[in-house]
């Protein structure tokens, strides 16, 4: 049974006679034909990067995303300068993107199975996590426990955000205990690994899923490739880091083409249903 | 700690004085987790094996008698030299190393042993196998695991904490820094390569990151930093070693005294808050959090603590940072 | 069961009998995990990777809903022709395959969803790269993992039950198997070239060890056997795979009825209770366990079976194992 | 601090001026000088087999060995008759070794700890495991759980006994499930593994140990190398299956020669202590 997932009309939306090449056949592509095609190539596969807004579009229910703690911003906390001020760095993303950081959550339902959701967006500042999108997580993680609906995490992240440091490394650690909290409670958590989706993104949430699925071709990894290459001096494997090669090492459940993903989380929801808050698991300790 | 009035920060100084830390820290005479151990614990006995693949010697677990507390100690492990250092690859795990240290986390709690990390690694080893055995998933894994344990987690970073490769065995009750030790999201090379664009900018990049003991716990990522002597833990290791394993010993008693389940609240707590970020929700919205003034403290610290970098909380020393 | 008087058995017709009953086990047509899932199961969803090393394609595990119940299924998996055959490595499961179904045992526990295992598998694959991955590990640890589930556990030996490969995913509250499945401790050909010195006694081998359905219900091992078409589940995979469906429906719904700990309990007890042996005490020790009297129980059973070797339960049929 | 491990006078001891040759280096060995060097070569470091009584005498205590069911004895539950019948063999293996079976256990104290200890003998039917030894392996551990002492088993064990079909196989999940019981609670459990612990045996009990030990040069392994070449046609690694292989590959702890047995042993109680009964785990659900 085929779903229909039109994109909603974006606010930045490219004037529909615009062409783009595909990085996967250097074939020329209509914008608005790409825009129909879910942004995939229909000569290659190619999997375009989606925006968060268009993320939701394709996996919520129309209408049903609520946005939750979208007034959530970063801050400075270190000083961070680098060629440019942090703050700079964050207005210039916001300009461009116009979304507030790398990361929404809101509510919503997923063929009817009420869910939270958390959605990247690699479009701000590479996706990277630093304590906005940390805190969204763990937020949406929470939210899963306390109404006992599953988790969907969609990642699309270079790793963490260097300018907030530790601060952005601790986000490994908050998420991942909300995740633990999750499991421990049986409420389950889909990880959604799109491209790309590195370091320390990979290293915490993204890599916990009670069923990891992965868009095809999506790279996903913990050290860059390049580094990878170096250290060994030897040639990397043939699709290295790529969703398949993720899928062959046992990482991922699943590698999903874009078109089918919504019906395959809605089957699977079926099954990933939280369990009860009543039946706690008491160790058979004589 | 009051806001002080402080002389305009010396740019260069300040560089130096961090750099000097980061180079303590990775000081290659430094003592690593089997040389403290060997100093400050008795009854070591060294355990082996993920039960998955292998047995990584940069990352070495096992029992170890500290003040008289049995414990499960899980640290990287440097050498000290060139042929030790490339069979413990520069202290940098493998996906097996950290699958070993959550069995003996694991056991740890099993059998109501506190557990203490030491953390001195440049981060995960990168290799390309170890993509292939999922580094990823280990410390994800490792950090998930931690964050539950039912037992204290004393956690020292005892040199560099690099990234998520030390942040899979550093989830603890307390945390603990050693006056030189450094901690930061990613090395200040790979830092300067990706943001100034050359390595050669690291120590700009170390600058920023307030990598530092002293930044990281006004940052409230480390609690306690713990005095080193005079010159470095290098320069004499064995009062180093005294010192980190009186404080860890304090710490002990301090949470073992507590209840297993208020514990991993309180864990859930600590790595809950932290976080620095702040609203565009209008006052109207309701009350605003007190994140904003949180941050604000933060900031407050770090300045006042940019002559001060490092600068160890228990012990009064002579030694100073621009030195 | 009453103790009948039997005429003597034929010795040769007996070993045609049983090992008939192994080939049909063997046959390449005979539907495997995914086929008969493919029947009487909707919505199956299979899922992928150990989260360590790799995905066994010997080992199939996912989501299935069986007359409207949803469970977790976990199944060796041969080929149908020589390729498939190859890929799935004729069902003989690595290491991977035994710690994926471990991931998804947790997950059924997590999620309280029923689990159903189907075995069919020559053995645990014995090849160099397994052992050094841990084959006996994955195997112990699957089996200890099974024994604690609190959740219910239908197992069905559908083909070959072979060894610890088998047993590894065969640990059930309740244990069925289809009326021309084999279940041993070593295959026939093992058994024979150790205990006979040549591969060539493999029939009398499979005729010792009492491998067929109808016998292992006898000594408790297998707790209920499902009938096959007429000529074998091959000849009529559907109808085959029907009758196996209704049999699980009917245990799951009986099972998903009884309290999580009661059934870890009876798990235990079932399991606890296996085994033939006696005493040397004398009487004046006290009072002997009525362990004596089971093994006497279970030869008589043997014996009484030893004309309709591995008849099926609950389906009166006309076919005859001598025939 | 060495411990001094004497073996006790032996009824089936043989004449002291008896020459063995070690498998390991060639070396013709004197049996006493053998004996009293622990039945390890002093040349090559070749440890020989033990037999559970000398076994016995070695790791516990001396004199704090009490034997339990030691009455047990193997039925023939299936009428098994190969070349033999399965009773005849039975009793050729109770002459030659003057055991009951390949098993026997027992409380004992190690170092002063009160431990249950089961050791096999690999003399008794190549220490194959009928329903005998998984009686008293899971009887061990059914004591060690219910008088909170830790566990130690010493395997030596070519597999199941395949004299016992099923009913054999079936020790597996018998015994696994009692040391599940025993992890539950938090009682410790030590394994060590002697030449030879393969099949059935190590692919149950003997590798679930919190801590697995192994003695140097034990072969170690789930299939029969034979079996492990003829499948992939290469040549096997260098030192397969044996204990130091084990340890590489990250399934063993420690391996320890047997003069150090003890005392590693006795070190490791001082850790691995049962959890009080009181304290039990509950979930941290929400
Ligand atoms: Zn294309
Ligand atoms: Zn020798």
């Amino acid at each position: 049974m085929p779903i229909k997932l039109p994109f909603r009309p974006r606010r930045d939306s490219v004037p529909s006679d615009l062409w783009v090449q595909c990085p996967g056949c250097g074939e020329m592509l209509v914008e608005k034909q790409l825009e129909k095609s879910l942004r995939v190539c229909a000569k290659c596969g190619h999997h375009f990067r989606l925006r968060a807004s268009q993320r939701i579009a394709l996996l919520a229910d129309a209408g049903t995303f609520q946005e939750r703690d979208a007034e959530l911003v970063s801050v400075d906390p270190l000083g961070f300068v680098d060629s440019k001020a942090y703050p700079d760095r964050i207005a210039a993303a916001r300009a461009t993107t116009g979304a507030q950081d790398a990361a929404a959550w809101g509510t919503a339902e997923v063929g009817g199975i009420p869910v939270a959701l958390c959605v990247m967006d690699f479009a701000f500042m590479g996706g990277s996590m630093g304590s906005v999108v940390g805190e969204k997580v763990t937020l949406a993680a929470e939210h899963a426990l306390a109404a006992r609906v599953p988790l969907i995490v969609v990642s699309a992240s270079g790793g963490a955000r260097m300018q907030e440091g530790t601060l952005a490394l601790m986000q490994l650690a908050k998420t991942c205990a909300a995740l633990a909290r999750l499991a421990d409670a049986g409420v389950p958590f889909v990880s959604l690994l799109t491209d790309p989706t590195t370091g320390g993104v990979y290293a915490s949430f993204a890599a916990l899923g009670d069923v990891n699925i992965a868009e095809p071709g999506s790279l996903i990894g913990f050290a860059g490739a390049r580094v990878a290459a170096g250290t060994t001096g030897e040639a990397l494997p043939e699709g290295f880091q790529r969703a398949e090669f993720l899928f062959a090492h046992g990482f991922v459940d699943l590698v999903v083409p874009r078109a089918a993903l919504k019906e395959t989380l809605a089957g699977l929801l079926g099954y990933l249903r939280p369990r009860p808050a009543a039946a706690r698991r008491e160790a058979a300790d004589a | 700690m009051p806001d002080r009035a402080l002389p305009p920060v010396d740019e260069q100084a300040l560089a130096e004085a961090v750099w000097s830390r980061v180079q303590t820290a990775r000081n290659v005479r430094r003592p690593h987790t089997l040389e403290l151990l060997g100093t400050f614990a008795t009854e070591v006995r060294e355990l082996h094996g993920d039960r998955f693949f292998g047995d990584d010697p940069a990352l070495v677990c096992g029992f170890a008698t500290i003040d008289g507390i049995r414990v499960v100690f899980v640290g990287h492990q440097k050498g000290s030299e060139v042929q030790e250092n490339i069979r413990r690859n520069f202290g940098m795990p493998h996906p097996e190393g950290y699958r070993k240290a959550m069995r003996l986390f694991r056991m740890a709690e099993r059998f109501g042993l506190p557990v203490v990390t030491f953390v001195d690694t440049p981060g995960a080893s990168p290799d390309a196998a170890s993509e292939e055995r999922g580094q990823a998933e280990a410390i994800a894994s490792s950090i998930a695991l931690m964050t539950t344990l039912r037992t204290p987690v004393v956690t020292v970073i005892t040199g560099e904490g690099g990234s998520g490769g030390a942040l899979a065995i550093a989830v603890g009750d307390v945390v603990l820094a050693l006056e030189n030790a450094v901690y930061s999201v990613i090395s200040p090379e790979g830092c300067a390569s990706i943001l100034w664009r050359t390595p050669e900018a690291a120590r700009q990049a170390a600058v920023a990151m307030r990598l530092t003991a002293g930044e990281q716990q006004a940052l409230g990522v480390v609690d306690r930093v713990v005095a080193e002597p005079a010159g470095g833990a290098h320069a004499d290791p064995e009062t180093a070693a005294r010192l980190l394993g009186a404080a860890i010993a304090e710490e002990l008693r301090r949470l073992t005294a507590i209840d297993p389940d208020a514990l991993v609240t309180a864990r859930y707590a600590r790595y809950r808050a932290i976080g620095a970020y702040t609203t565009t929700a209008e006052p109207a919205r309701g009350p605003a959090p007190d994140r904003r003034r949180m941050t604000e403290r933060i900031r407050d610290l770090l300045r006042s603590g940019r002559t001060v970098v490092g600068q160890a909380e228990p012990v009064a020393r002579s030694e100073e940072v621009d030195g």
